[in-house]
Formats: C-alpha cells, structure tokens, sequence
C-alpha cells in the first residue's frame, strides 16, 4: 500500500488494523541469483538497486539479527561530502544527490534533512587545511564555504568564543549537509526492495560460504545452506569474519565507537557542529535529543559498547565548545563495531574468489554512504566492472601504494 | 577496563595506547621477492572475534610497550607482558 | 480535594518551613520534602505535560523512574531542563518551572494534537510529510523540529564546579535498604573496605516508607542503627545521594555524587557534583525493584500512581495523593498499601479498575462491573521489576521468571552479585538474608535479625483490554497500548524494532516503568511468549548524567593542560603574543607599538637577516640516545645514515613510517660514540618518542640503547643573523667561535657566562648564519637575557614563530604544511637521503609504485605573476587557462609568507609532476575566498638558493 | 657571576605561600615547592638491570626511587659522579631542571591525589617508599609516598603551572597551605 496522507486517513477510519508488513519477514528458499550478506544500510540498499536499477531477479538479503541492528541502527546519522581526495569526493557527492531524491523514490519518509554541517577550526594550521578542502570540493562543484568566527557567533551565539586556549577562528560549512532518520533508512530500502520482490530474511546468520574450484556456489546459514551465483558481503564491523569464511584476509580492523544522546531538549542546535580541538561533534534529533559522538575507543573490538576514558573526553569536549552543556544530561550512551581500514577509505570491489564481492571498510563515514555505496555495488555485482565514482575503492590500492588517506595517519586504522 | 601492566601493576585503559595486533613479525628481508610478506606484515589482519595478542603502550605509565591478551568479544584482559618477553616466545614457538 | 498534608507523621521537619515557586506561583514545603511531595501537599497534581499529546500529567512515582513530573529547575546558567521533581530535594528559594507547554501548563495549546490523535499513532510521520518535495524542508520539518524536545537547556554558561575522583574498594554495595545494609554490614565486620552508595538523599531505600519491623523494632529504627554502625567504621565509605550510572569492563562502576544539588547555590569550595570511578573488588547490587503501572484507560491522569508511590507519600512525606483512594493491583502489595493509607485515616479500597475518569485530576473510577465509583486518587501496581539495568550493561540479559512474573538479574559471575529485591526476593527476611549472604566476603555468613513478612503473591494483569480511554505504556513518549500491536501488523515484530519505531522506552526514564507491560504486549501480539520476545538492551546511564560531572573540570582553559617554555617568562617581558600549537604556547610574534602579526613578523625577519634574532626553539622535540648501539638504532630510525656521524657533528634526518610515507624530520646530533641527542618538530615529539620505544622494545630488543625525552631539561633557542657569531661570542667561554672550532653543522658541549654548562649546534632552519644553544631549563630566561644584552650592539631582537616560518618558506624547508602524512622523502624533494644499503623503517613500503609514481604531486615554490597577489594556502592549481574541475587540479598550495626580503608573497605547494615544471606559470583556484590569479612554478628556495648566507 | 645562574622556579609565578581554600580549622592539606639539587635518570644498558640497583643501593647519600624498568630517579649524587661510576652498564640523563616536584601532605593529601590518579593510594597498596608512574589531569606523573600522608608529585617542567593550578583547585574544599 503507497505511504500518502490518504492511506494514512483511510487507515485510521478503520483504527489502523489493515496495514500490511513494511517488508515479508521471508524463510530462505533454496537458491537466489544473488546474495547480499548483511542486512544493514548498504545490504538492503545494494539489493533495492539490483532489483530497481539494474532488473536483477531472485535476490536475498541475509542479516543475522533484527533488520538494522547493526551500524545503520546506531549511527549519528550525519551526511555530508565535504571530502578531500579525488577518490572521495565523487562518491559522497552522488551519495548526496541520491539522498536529495530518496524519499520520494522509495516512498518512505526518512527524514534527510540539510540543516548545514560545520566544521570548526582553531588554529591556522586547520583553517588552511578547510581551505584546501573547501576548494577541493568547489572544483568539483560541491558547495562548501569558508566561515569566520563572526559567521560562526551568528549561527551559534553560545558557543565558547573566549577560551584563548581553543579560539573559534571560523569553520567549514557544507550546507547541503545533514542527517538523516538513521532506522528509515534501512526500513525504507527494506520495504523498497520487497515490493520489488527482494527476500529479506532476518535471523539468518551466515556461517561459512561455499566455494568449488575458485568459484562461490553458496553460503551456509544458521537456517541452513542456501545456493547463489554471485555473493555480495555488506557486513561493515564483521567483515574480516565474514570474508574468511572465503580464505580472505582483508586491510581492516573492527573497532568499537560510542556515541550519546542527551535527554529531549528544545531545538537549541540547528545544524550539525563539530569541534576541531578535540573529539566532539553533536546534532539535535527530531526528538530533541543531542545526539553526539566522538572518536573511536582504540582498541580492537567486537563488543558493542565502550568504555569510560572516551565518554570522558568526548563530553570534555563537548562542554569546551559548549559550556552551557554542563546543565544537560547525557542519557545513554552504546557503541557500534567499526569497519576501519588501513586508509580510512571503503572498498568496492570483486577478489580473488570469483562471484564474491566485497563491500567494507567504512569507518566513521558509512551512514552518508548508503545509497551510493548500495548503487556503486550493485553496479559491480550487476555488470561486474566498477562505477566511475566508486573507481577508486580497489582492494589492491594498498600493494600498489595508492592509498586515499585523507587524514594522512597510515596504516593505521586505530587512528582513522 | 583494567590491565595489569607487569612493571606497573593494575591500571585503567586510559593510561594504555593500543596498537593492533602483536601476532605478524616485521619480515627480516628487504628484497623484491620479499615485497609480499611486507604488504602482509603493514597492511592485513586477521582481526580475530575473540582472543587476541595486541601491541599496548603503556604510556600513561612506564612507557613500556606491552603485549596483552584480550578477548575483543567480550574485553576480558586475561595477562599482559612486557612486549621483549612476547617477542621472545614467539621466537621459541618458532 | 486533590493532595494534601497529612498532620502527623513523615520524615519531615514541621519547624522548618521552606518557601518555593512553580510557574510563578509561590508555595511552601518542609525540610525532608522532594519537590513532588510539596506540590502535591499543596494541591497541585498536575505537573508536566506529555511529549506528543500533551497530556496533563502527575507524579507516578517517588522516585528516579518518574517519567511525568520533569521541571525546568532553577534559572539562568543554572538552569536545567527535565529535572525530576520526584529526585529534587526542596531547599528554600526554589525555582521551578513547567516545560512543553504552551501558553501555560493548565491551559497547552499543544494539545491539540491529542485530537488528531486516531492519525498521530506509532510511525505516521514515516508515511507521510513526502509530498510536495519542497514542503518539507519549509513547512513539514520545522513543524516536526517546533514539537521537539521537553524542557529547555540554558544557553548561559554554567557557574559551577564540578570534580572527578577514582576510588577502590573491596566490596561496593549499591542501594541501602535492608538488602544493601545488611550486604554492607557483613563486609564492614569482616574488615575489607566497603563502599555503600545510594541516590536517596538518606540511607535506608524502602525503609524510610515502609512499615517493616526488624529486630523487634520498626524498620526505619533498625536501618538508623545500622548507618551509625556502618558510619563508625574506618573501613566504610558512605555515599548518599550518590548514583552508580553504569557498570564498565574491569568491574569499574561510574557514580555521580550530588554533592550540592539541595542546596540554591553550591557553598563556596565546594563542587556541585563529583564524578567517580569506582574500581570494586566485589560488587552487590541491592537496587531493589521498580512497581510496575497496569496499562489501564487513564492510567495517565494526575493522581494515579503506583501504590508504592502513594505509601512513599504517605509514609515517609506525610503527604496524601487523596481523600478517597480507589486501589488497583494485581499483586499483595494491594493490601500493604490499603492498609497504611487507613492508617493515616484515608479512604482506599480495592478496585479492579476499566477507565479513569478526569482530566487534570482524578475525578472517577469505572470498575470492570461497569460500576462507577468516585475517586481522587488511584493507587495501581502491576508488580515488580527487579532493577537489574547496571547487570546487564556489558552485554547480557535478564532473565524471565513466570512466579514472579518478573525480569530477574543474568549471572554475571562472581564480581557482580544481586541480593534483594534486585534479585527477585520479594520478602523482607529474604531480603535480609541474602544481603548479608552476599556481603560477606570472608568467615561465616552474617546472622540476620528477626523480621515480619508480609507475603507476595502476584497474578499476571498487564493491559486491561476493555478500556475505552488512552492507555499508556510509555508514559512521557505517548506510546499506547495500540501502537504495539500495530507495530507488529506492520513487521516491527521484533522487540528492538517495535521499542524504535513506536519510541518505547526511549524516553528519560528509559522504560523502567513501561518496557515490561511492553514486552507482554507484544508478545500477546505477536503470538510469542514473553522470554522469547525478551528485553531490549540495557545500556548506561542507569539515570541521566550532567555532562557536567563527566567533563569535570577539563573545561574552557583546562579542556587540556597549557604546556610553557623556560623562557615564557623572558618572552612575556618582549611583549610576545602567544599561540597554542600542541599544548605548548609558542610566542608568536613581539609586536612594538602599533603593529600587527605582519607587521611585526616581517620587522623581525629584517632585522635577524640583517643582524641578529633570537628565538625561543624549546619546545623541539629532544630525546637523549645513549648505548653502544646507539648508531645502529639511528640508522635503522632514519632513512638516511647516522652511524657514520663524526663525534661533534649533527645531521639532519629524516624519518618514515612503515608504510614508507614520511613521519618526522630533524637534526640528530653526535655528542660520544655511543651518546647522541636527537631532535623532532614539536608536533611530533610524543608520536617520535613511542615510535622509538616500539621500534627497540618489539622489532629490535637486542640492541644495547637506552633513550628518552630531555625536552624539558633544555632551554634551547636558536641564534640567527649575521652577526649571530659575534653576539655568541661575548657570552661563551674561551675560544672564541670559528669556522674551525664550530664549523657549520657543529655540535659542541660548551661553557658560557663563566662556567655554565651548554650544548651548541651549528645549524640554521631560517638559512642564515645561525647557532642553537642549549641550556638548563631554570636558566634559559636569565641566558636569554645575557644574550639580549650581548646582541644589544646589533639590535638583536626576539622573533617568534611566525618570523620563523616566513623564513623557512623563503628558504623552501619544509615543514607541519609539508610533512601532512601523506608525502614521501622525493615528494620533498629529498629522496636522495634514502639510504639503499640497510634496513630502515619504512624502506619495503616506500618503494611501491605509487609512491613513487611521477604523477604524484611533489613540493615546488610558487610566487605571483602579478607581486600584488596575495597567495593563499589551500589554493589549488590548475593547468593555465584550465576551467576548474577535479580531473584538472593538479595541486593546492601548502604554505605561504609575506617576504620582507623579496617583497612578494611566496610559497610552497604540492604540485602534480612539480619538478619537471619550474618555470610554468599556473592558475591559482581559491573559489572559497574567490580569489583566483596566475603564478610561477619555481624552485623551492626561493632565497639565496646556495646557501651563501650560511656561512657569512 | 650572572644572575642567569640563579634558577628560575617553574612556578615563581604560580605558587605563593599562603593559606587557601575552606578556611575552618587546620588545612586538609600543605602544598610545598621542593627543588631538589640534582635528579638524575638512570637507565640500565641491556642486561645490567641487576647491577645497576645494586650500584645505587650502596650510593651513600643517594636517593634512589623507581622510575620504570631498570630505571631509577637518583637525588644526591652529581651527574658527573654518577655517570663516572656507572660508565658502560648504564645511562645517566640528568632532569634536574626538567622536573618540577611538589611535596603534597597533610591528613587530606591522598584525597586530593585520588581525584587524579587511579593508583590505589591506601596504605596497604602504596606504602611508604614506593613510586608509581601514573596521570594526573592529563599529565604524566611520577609519585612517591614519602609518609603516611606525605607524598611527592614530579611533572615535567614545562606542566607545572597548569597541574599547580589543577592541584589547588582540588584542594579548594579541604583548605590547603602552601609554604
Ligand atoms: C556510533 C556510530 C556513529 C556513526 N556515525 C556516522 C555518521 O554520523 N555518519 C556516517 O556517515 N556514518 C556513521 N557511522 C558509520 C556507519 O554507521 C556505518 O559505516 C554504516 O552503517 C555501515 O554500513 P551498514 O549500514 O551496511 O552496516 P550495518 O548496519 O552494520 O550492516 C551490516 C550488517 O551485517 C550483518 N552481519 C554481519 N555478519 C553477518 C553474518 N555472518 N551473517 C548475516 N549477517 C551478518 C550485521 O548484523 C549488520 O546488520 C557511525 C557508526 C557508528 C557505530
Ligand atoms: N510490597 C511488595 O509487594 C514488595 C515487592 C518488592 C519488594 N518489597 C520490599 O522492598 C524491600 C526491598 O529491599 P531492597 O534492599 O532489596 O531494596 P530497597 O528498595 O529497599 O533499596 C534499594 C535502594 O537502592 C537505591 N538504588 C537503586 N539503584 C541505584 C543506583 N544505580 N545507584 C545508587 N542507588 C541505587 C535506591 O535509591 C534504593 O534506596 C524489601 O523490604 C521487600 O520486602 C515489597
Ligand atoms: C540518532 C539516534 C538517536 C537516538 N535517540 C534516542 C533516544 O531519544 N532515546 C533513547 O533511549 N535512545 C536513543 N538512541 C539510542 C538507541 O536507543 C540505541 O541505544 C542505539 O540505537 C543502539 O542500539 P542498542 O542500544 O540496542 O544496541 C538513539 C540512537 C540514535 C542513533
Ligand atoms: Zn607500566
């Protein structure tokens, strides 16, 4: 049934007992052409575009928990593509433009809002750095400008602008930037793919996968062993597991990152800020929460939560930027197990095993990616040769020594 | 999280710096043929879902790197030791 | 009549009258009195407004669960929004406000949208607000944004103070009622260090409402004594008014201590709050359990609470809810309240209760018979729930008991133990037990005290389906018993999804009251039964947390600590202007009246370049390397080679990373064969110091070479200019300096002004004849000086940083700009220095294709075609007469310096083939400050490229 | 001789003698400036960790305190002295002027050290003697109790005035004395 204020009147006359499932909850058949492991943003967008875009037939979607209970069900749903490297910028830009059209084209409200995103600086050092970014993105038409701390005070009059340790010299304001109703989105590329005939199979783990003579055949399941042609692993925070399953050994690290939401404000903070002298950046949900975040623990890890140093410093911060914080109460806190590659750049891409296809490594910056990531790899699975904006994002950039690192930290994962 | 540094005794994680995993060995050789073990050795990790052997500096501390053994599923700190001492058993192993 | 005083009784004090305000309105209260309490004894019920329907709404608890009663309290940059009016203790002069309210909390145009409620249910907005496109960035979402939020947060900067602080103990028991008492008393008397922490502003929990009786006394004597007790011992620790928030891998728990929160103003000295860490041996949670509502019609109107609630009233605040009490629950506590309300002369019965009529208030009951009776208050109580949230905050999950129809504490192991009603005894003497079982972490188990029991029994009631009216499960998010049921026709089946799209749970107080009623919903719904459907995950904050208390005091100025220089002070005395760059305050420049960072900047370098500057280069990183094998460490640190340095000699080095990109550079200097002092930028001393520590103690531990960071020991500044020798020489003993005895790149252990010890490097980042000097840090401001002096002759001045890096971009050094991380040793021009006959770290990878690749972008100079341009870094560069596009950058521009000598604006930037383009004149693209202009590609030094000065 | 040679406190403009903070009663705690001669950092060369310690034990008029593996912090002995002595089996870096150490005492000196260092100070943990190196507001410290509660604090130079600042303001509710 189309989502419209009609159906939703319609619905109500009748006290909101006909509504169908947004998706089937599906049992796995036998054999599907295609295979997508995951059932995160990238999965069901991956399957929603073989299925719209690319008129691939009998596909899955295999998620081992709840539909969403991975990254794309806790992230702080920031979108932007204010990136640096040619490798990037691209990409986040379509991402943006499919973000710009999606509500409408999968007729369901995820609530993508452009309520700016702004970059702080503090030193010169850092406005030169913006700058240099700023332009990187201008060249390739991406909007983006360059504030002084008066522009700044204008759009956030308490802010600390007089802490002589950490001035406000101004920031990097991608307008177009924003968030997103981070749970619509899986449940809108979910519902999208099954009125496309897509199954979505929840509660289907992924045990091992089936490869004969160099080839993928299927993959195991704790519902039992189901057949493919081709298999696309979408597993974000366990994707080094899921591709060992196929032998590989993949340039990625699982770490855990935390983020917070305070408890329900009045909208105070418009936009999306982030603090440049420390980690802490933070936007205001439609339910009036802060929701805010910082940096990754850094450690390895696969449990969803962290630990109290980072809760710390990420609040130390956030009252640094922020002193009339103090007053307001953090209200829960939880983690999500990051993909974080050697470079801090995804990959898109097929291996070494034939009819396998990875996607991974999205660190930080995954949620802004959906909908290109899902139409870049369904365009590889579908045509098996790469999109143009996705190019850049080869499994076997870092034996060739082209890394896209924007933050120049190596191979390093811990610090990306 | 606590660790218990072998110089120091039991700390809190704040005063550690992590660094990945302790397991691959810096290759020896630095000729062509020896390009892969390198690519390896920087680049891939098996980063495993369980028990693991990972660099840690304690660095809030008595700046001695360590190797400690941690369950990245559950974060349960089962020893850590001077990273020499780790070094030198896994030459043993070898 | 709605609330009101009862005239005797309550743990109250009646001579100390306490005046506050709500919304203006003033009222009074006494001392022992919560916020809540003195509201409803004064007559006012309703207190805060829903989240989406706006309802009127009342107290339903008396404590931290409350999900209704939240207060804008105080004003100004004290002001805090959502505060529980349940959990604040009354103080005189109390301000409080009501929040999500408009015009006024009686009368709330909000409203409104309780009508259009058959549309609003769980999720609608997702269906809707789509069409037109544009709508809903002008119209729909700024509707959605207005309705947000409850209360609202201060834009003032908060006043206070607040601390943090670690603590350790053996046993940390958390709640004080007879479980956590008991727990604590047994570990106090086996002698191990006790730490007892309860929220409550008094210790006791449900003893200090309870009519219990314990050890032939009443049970709030019995807990008096046990405090004394406690409180007398060395080894205990009391926490009142402290909540543990959560509990953290390592048995670490965090606790808010609210050290000052019920009082107007925190006394001078004193923080508000004070952040723990708590690092337990043994923890006992004795946390107790939460009354649970009946999801009944009108189960929301002001006056009906849970029956708990009403005897906290009662009991311990000497307040009444009402006169006639209609009593609904499904468990005995029905008769224990009952009983306690006629004890104080109310009216309450026992009601099996279909609808609640009122709106703000309690106005009448309709019973399942049909029957309507009239009723001011309503107690309910859909049973228990064991307050196991800080169990299950490191991953695992409470599990279900049918008896007592109840969630109960997973095993966690032995560090982290539940006793009491947090584990699901329900019986005092149970309670008793099991907390002295618990807390005894040696000997014998404590011997428990004699008690009355009051049996439990419960008979499972969780929706009362005939209901006509709104029944809520969530109360402050609106959500209704419907929206469950609609979640899972709608696939939201999953316990997760259904709390996400139906927002259950998700409000301040996280569910403690509704997620049950919640679980058992669905699970009726969905065919399924409760354990299967499960809970959603616990996470903290058990309650919310100011961010305040977290931050502590690293804020503003101390967010992180300033770092100064020996010679701060001589600098502060030239009049500098410091800049922060990694801790350190760097002085800037030295402005003379009038001037400005340019102006001054430029003064500086003329003068050095033209006599002599001195420069204040402490916060260089210094690391002392001694050992036989000292040499060998370098060499396999730098790419280039050190081992071969003579005795006397310093080199610059440059460093990669393992994955061949450069990491650090600077002058490394051989004082003795096995004795060297190396330097690093100042962005990268802590960086290059653990790399050192990991290169030796992991992939090189047989090498005999100690190391580590004399950066503090030394007052080093650099002596630059022409005439920098001459001033030198007036400070330093014996012979005099010369070409011979200090030859460029010398390295020297000297005496100056008579006998003081100092290291003296021959070497120039500002390309001029230059020294840097070295000296004990408590010196440093008095050598200054002396140097000041010496220089007087030749008008030494002081340059600062900015001084520094103009030069350094006239000389082409590289630098932070250049040295981004992502660069190699030939994109700066310095491949030359990798070394090919050793290992090094970074060698393997530096050789990969790409980065070596001719197109990579390396370091040149570029200056203006027309010398009025102002060059700006983060310009790109496009090929001339290219039209702006990513296929056509070629490069951006890293650095850039007004130059005093040239009097043009130069700089240094990365550029695609650089090399092979000098001379090329190229576009400059800075469409952020649209500025865009020619320049020419040149050679990175773009002042006296050989170096002549060097050696004047 | 030039008044270069005198040295200049870290904290000449920071700590002032006086009494501070909650004025009831005696001071919780007594906040003092030490500047010890010499502090030398010694490091044992690979292998000599043992003779090392034994070395230093024997030092008359040698104070030898824990500073990591088979490193000590020596006051007393001059670098040069030392370093004669110890030539070959171990590195001696003098920090004299790198360190700024305080004496914190007083009946509420572990109070205050625990709102910055999770080291366990009870006496059964740390006693007398012993040193740690440990954080404190976000600088590295090493710590050394000298008494029951009487403890030194050393920070590098260049911190010394932000953990002062830290340090007292900590101590604000216990009244402290700087002498
Ligand atoms: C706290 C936090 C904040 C973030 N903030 C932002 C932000 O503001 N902006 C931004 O752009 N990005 C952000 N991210 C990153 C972003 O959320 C992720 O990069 C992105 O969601 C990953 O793609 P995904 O949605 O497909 O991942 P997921 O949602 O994690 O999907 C992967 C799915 O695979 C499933 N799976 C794994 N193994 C198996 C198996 N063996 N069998 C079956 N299924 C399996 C998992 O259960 C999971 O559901 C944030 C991440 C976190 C944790
Ligand atoms: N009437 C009934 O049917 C019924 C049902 C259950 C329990 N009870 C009675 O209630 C009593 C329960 O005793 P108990 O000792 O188990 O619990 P309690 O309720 O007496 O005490 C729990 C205490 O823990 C504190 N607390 C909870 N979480 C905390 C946190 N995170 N940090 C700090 N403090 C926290 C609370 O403020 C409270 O003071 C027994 O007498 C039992 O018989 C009666
Ligand atoms: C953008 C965003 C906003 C959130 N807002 C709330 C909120 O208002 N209330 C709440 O209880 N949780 C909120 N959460 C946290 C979720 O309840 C949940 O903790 C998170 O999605 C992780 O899932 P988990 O805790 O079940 O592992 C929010 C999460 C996100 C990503
Ligand atoms: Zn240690």
């Amino acid at each position: 049934m189309k989502y419209s204020v009609f159906s939703l009147l319609k619905n109500a006359f009748s006290a909101h007992q006909n509504w169908a499932p947004a998706w089937r909850d599906a049992a796995p058949k036998p054999a599907y052409d295609v295979i997508i492991v995951g059932g995160g943003g990238h999965g069901l967008a991956t399957a929603y575009y073989l299925a719209k875009e690319f008129g691939v037939k009998n596909i899955a979607v295999l998620e081992k928990g709840w539909l969403g209970s991975g990254n794309i069900g806790r992230n702080t749903t920031i979108i932007r593509s204010n990136y640096l490297l040619p490798g990037n910028n691209p990409f986040y830009e379509l991402s943006m433009k499919l973000w710009e059209g999606l509500e409408q084209d999968f007729n369901f409200n995820a609530m993508v809002s452009q309520r700016g995103v702004l970059n702080l600086c503090h030193t010169d050092a850092q406005r030169d750095a913006f700058a240099r970014r700023g332009n990187g993105m201008r060249i390739d038409g991406v909007d983006a400008e360059l504030l002084d701390v008066h522009a700044v005070r204008e759009m956030y009059p308490f802010f600390d602008y007089e802490n002589p340790r950490f001035p406000i010299k101004g920031g990097l304001l991608q307008r177009r930037g924003g968030t997103v109703r981070h749970d619509a989105v899986a449940w809108g590329y979910a519902r999208g793919a099954d009125l496309r005939g897509v199954d979505i199979i929840q509660h289907c783990e992924v045990t091992g996968i089936d490869v004969v003579s160099g080839k993928v055949v299927g993959v195991q399941t704790s519902r039992g062993p189901i057949k493919c042609k081709k298999l696309g692993l979408a597993t974000a925070g366990n994707s080094s597991e899921t591709a060992a399953m196929a032998g590989l050994k993949l340039p990625i690290e699982s770490h855990v990152l935390q983020a917070f939401v305070s408890e329900g404000l009045k909208p105070f903070i418009d936009g999306v800020v982030t603090f440049g002298a420390g980690h802490f950046y933070v936007s205001q949900s439609d339910k009036g929460g802060l929701v805010f975040g910082g940096d990754i623990d850094g450690y390895n890890s696969y449990a969803r939560r962290g630990n109290l140093p980072m809760v710390e410093h990420v609040v130390e911060a956030g009252v640094a930027m922020i002193p009339s914080l103090a007053r307001v109460r953090v209200l829960r806190s939880w983690g999500g197990i990051m993909d974080m590659s050697m470079d801090g750049s995804p990959i898109i891409d097929k291996t070494s095993v034939h009819g396998l296809y990875l996607n991974a490594g999205w660190c930080y910056g995954g949620f802004k990616a959906t909908p290109a990531s899902g139409f870049c790899f369904a365009h590889l699975m579908a045509k098996d040769e790469p999109k143009d904006e996705a190019a850049a994002y080869r499994m076997d950039r870092f034996e060739r020594g082209y890394m896209i690192d924007e933050k120049g930290q190596g191979a390093t994962p811990n610090l990306h | 999280m606590l660790i218990t540094c072998p110089h120091c005794g039991t700390r809190p994680v704040e005063e550690f710096i992590f660094n990945g995993d302790a397991a691959p060995s810096r290759p020896r050789k630095v000729d062509s043929d020896s390009a892969g073990q390198w690519f390896e050795y920087v680049y891939l990790r098996d980063n495993p879902k369980g028990w693991m052997d990972e660099y840690a500096h304690h660095s809030g501390g008595c700046r001695q790197w360590l190797v400690v053994t941690r369950n990245t599923g559950t974060h349960e700190v089962k020893a850590a030791v001077a990273v020499g001492d780790y070094v030198r058993g896994k030459a043993k192993l070898k | 009549m709605t609330g009101f005083r009862l005239d005797r009784g309550g743990l109250i004090d009646r001579t100390q009258k306490l005046d506050f305000s709500f919304d203006g309105a003033s009222h009074s209260g006494f001392a022992g009195d919560t916020l809540a309490s003195a509201l409803i004894a004064s007559g006012r019920q309703l207190m805060g407004r829903s989240f989406k329907y706006h309802r009127p709404r009342g107290v339903i608890t008396a404590g931290a669960a409350e999900p209704n009663a939240l207060v804008e309290l105080r004003q100004g940059g004290r002001k805090e929004a959502n505060t529980r009016a349940t959990m604040i203790e009354l103080y005189d002069g109390l301000v409080a406000q009501s929040q999500n309210r408009w015009p006024s909390l009686d009368f709330d145009m909000g409203a409104i949208t309780s009508l259009a409620s058959s549309i609003f249910v769980a999720g609608f907005y997702y269906k809707t607000f789509m069409w037109p496109k544009s709508f809903w960035e002008k119209i729909y979402e700024p509707l959605i944004r207005k309705a947000a939020g409850l209360g609202t947060a201060s834009q003032e900067a908060d006043p206070d103070r607040y601390e943090k602080a670690y603590s350790h103990c053996e046993l940390l028991v958390i709640g004080s009622g007879p479980a956590g008492l008991m727990a604590a008393l047994a570990g106090a008397r086996s002698g191990v260090r006790v730490i007892l922490a309860d929220e409550g502003a008094r210790l006791g929990g449900s003893l200090l409402f309870e009519n219990e009786e314990i050890a032939g006394q009443s049970g709030f004597d019995w807990a008096q004594a046990v405090i004394a007790e406690l409180a007398s011992m060395s080894n205990v620790t009391l926490m009142p008014r402290t909540t543990i928030f959560g509990w953290f891998d390592g048995n670490v728990f965090g606790a808010v201590e609210r050290v000052a929160d019920h009082v107007a103003i925190p006394p001078h000295n004193i923080p508000r709050q004070r952040y723990w860490r708590i690092f337990a041996g043994k923890a006992v949670l004795a946390a107790g359990a939460e009354e649970r509502p009946i999801v009944f019609g009108g189960n929301d109107v002001p006056g009906v609470m849970t029956a708990s609630a009403m005897r906290h009233y009662a009991n311990r605040y000497a307040v009444a809810a009402g006169q006639n009490i209609a009593v609904f629950t499904n468990n005995t506590s029905g008769q224990r309240t009952i009983r306690d309300l006629q004890s104080h002369g109310l009216n309450a019965f026992a009601a099996n209760i279909v609808d609640v009529k009122g709106r703000k208030g309690v106005e009448a009951a309709v019973l399942s018979d049909g029957s309507r009776v009239h009723c001011d208050a309503v107690a309910m109580s859909g049973g228990w729930s064991p307050i196991v949230s800080l169990m299950c905050h490191r991953g695992a999950r409470p599990v279900w008991n049918d008896t007592l129809s109840a969630f109960l504490p997973p095993d966690v192991g032995p560090q982290f133990v539940a006793a009491g009603s947090a584990a699901g005894k329900f019986v005092l003497s149970d309670c008793l037990a099991d907390g002295a079982a618990k807390g005894t972490l040696k000997g014998k188990v404590l011997a428990t005290p004699k008690c009355r029991d009051e049996t439990f029994e419960i008979t499972p009631m969780w929706w009362v389906k005939q209901s006509k009216g709104k029944a809520f499960v969530d109360y402050q998010n609106d959500a209704t018993a419907k929206d469950l049921p609609l979640a899972a026709r709608e696939g939201y089946n999953h316990i997760e999804l259904a709390k996400r799209y139906t927002t259950t749970g998700m409000a301040t107080d996280q569910g403690k009251l509704g997620n049950v009623n919640a679980i058992a919903i669905l699970a009726e719904a969905t065919g399924k039964s409760i354990p299967e459907i499960g809970t959603t995950t616990f996470r903290p904050f058990y309650t919310p947390v100011s961010f305040g208390a977290l931050a502590g005091p690293f804020c503003g100025q101390h967010f992180q600590p300033v770092r100064k220089t020996p010679l701060h002070e001589w600098a502060e005395e030239q009049g500098a202007v410091f800049v922060e760059t990694g801790l350190w305050m760097r002085s800037a420049w030295f402005p003379q009246q009038g001037e400005d960072w340019l102006a001054s900047a430029s003064r500086e370098v003329l003068a050095t370049r033209s006599g002599v500057g001195l420069c204040d280069v402490s916060t260089l990183g210094k690391i002392d390397v001694q050992g036989k094998d000292a040499g060998r460490f370098l060499d396999i640190l730098y790419c280039n080679t050190f081992s071969t340095l003579a005795v006397g000699k310093a080199r610059y080095g440059l460093m990669l990373r393992e994955d061949g990109i450069v990491m650090d550079d600077g002058t490394t200097s051989r004082l003795a064969d096995d004795h060297f002092v190396m330097t690093t930028t100042t962005a990268n001393a802590a960086k290059v110091m653990s790399h050192l520590e990991f290169v030796h103690q992991a992939h090189f531990p047989e090498l005999d070479v100690t190391y580590t960071s004399v950066t503090e020991q030394w007052a080093q500044m650099a002596i630059a200019g022409p005439r920098a020798r001459e001033t030198l020489n007036k400070i330093i003993d014996g012979a005099a300096l010369d070409d011979v005895n200090t030859p460029y790149m010398a390295a020297r252990e000297v005496t100056i002004l008579g006998g003081m010890s100092a290291r003296l490097f021959r070497i120039s980042f500002s390309g001029e004849h230059a020294y840097e000097l070295a000296v004990p840090a408590d010196f440093g401001g008095g050598v200054a000086r002396a140097i000041m002096q010496a220089g007087a002759a030749f008008r030494i001045v002081p340059y600062g940083v900015e001084a520094l890096s103009i030069m350094r971009v006239e000389k082409g050094h590289v630098a932070g700009g250049e040295l981004n991380g992502t660069t190699t040793a030939g994109d700066l021009g310095l491949g030359k220095m990798m070394s090919t006959k050793k290992d090094y770290i970074g060698r393997m990878m530096a050789g990969r294709g790409g980065l070596v690749d001719p197109q990579r972008q390396c370091v040149v100079g570029i200056r203006p075609l027309d010398k009025k341009d102002k060059l700006r870094s983060g310009s790109h560069l496009l090929t001339r007469g290219a039209k702006p596009s990513l296929a056509n950058d070629q490069g951006y521009i890293t650095s850039v310096a007004w130059s005093p000598m040239l009097k043009i604006w130069l700089g240094l930037a990365l550029l695609s083939h650089g090399r092979t383009r000098i001379g090329e004149v190229v576009q400059v693209y800075d469409g952020l400050r649209n500025q865009h202009m020619l320049a020419e590609i040149c050679k990175p030094a773009h002042f006296d490229p050989e170096n002549a000065r060097l050696h004047v | 001789m030039s008044e270069a040679f005198t040295r200049s406190s870290a904290l000449a403009n920071a700590a002032f003698p006086g009494r501070f903070g909650a004025d009831q009663g005696a001071p919780g705690v007594v906040l003092r400036v030490l500047q010890p001669e010499t502090l030398l950092m010694v490091m044992a060369r690979v292998g000599k960790g043992k003779a090392v310690a034994e070395a230093l034990s024997k030092w008359r008029g040698a104070r030898v305190m824990w500073a990591g593996p088979e490193q000590w912090y020596v006051q007393g002995p001059t670098h040069a002295a030392l370093e004669k002595a110890l030539g070959g089996v171990a590195s001696v870096v003098d920090q004299s002027h790198g360190r700024v150490t305080l004496c914190v005492s007083g009946p509420k000196a572990r109070a205050v050290l625990a709102k910055g260092t999770p080291v366990d100070l009870h006496t059964d943990q740390f006693a007398i003697g012993k040193s740690a190196l440990t954080q404190m507001a976000h600088v590295g410290v090493h710590l050394t109790r000298t008494g029951g509660d009487e403890f030194e604090v050393s920070v590098f130079r260049g911190f010394a005035e932000s953990f002062w600042e830290w340090l007292t303001e900590m101590s604000l509710e216990f009244g402290f004395q700087v002498t």
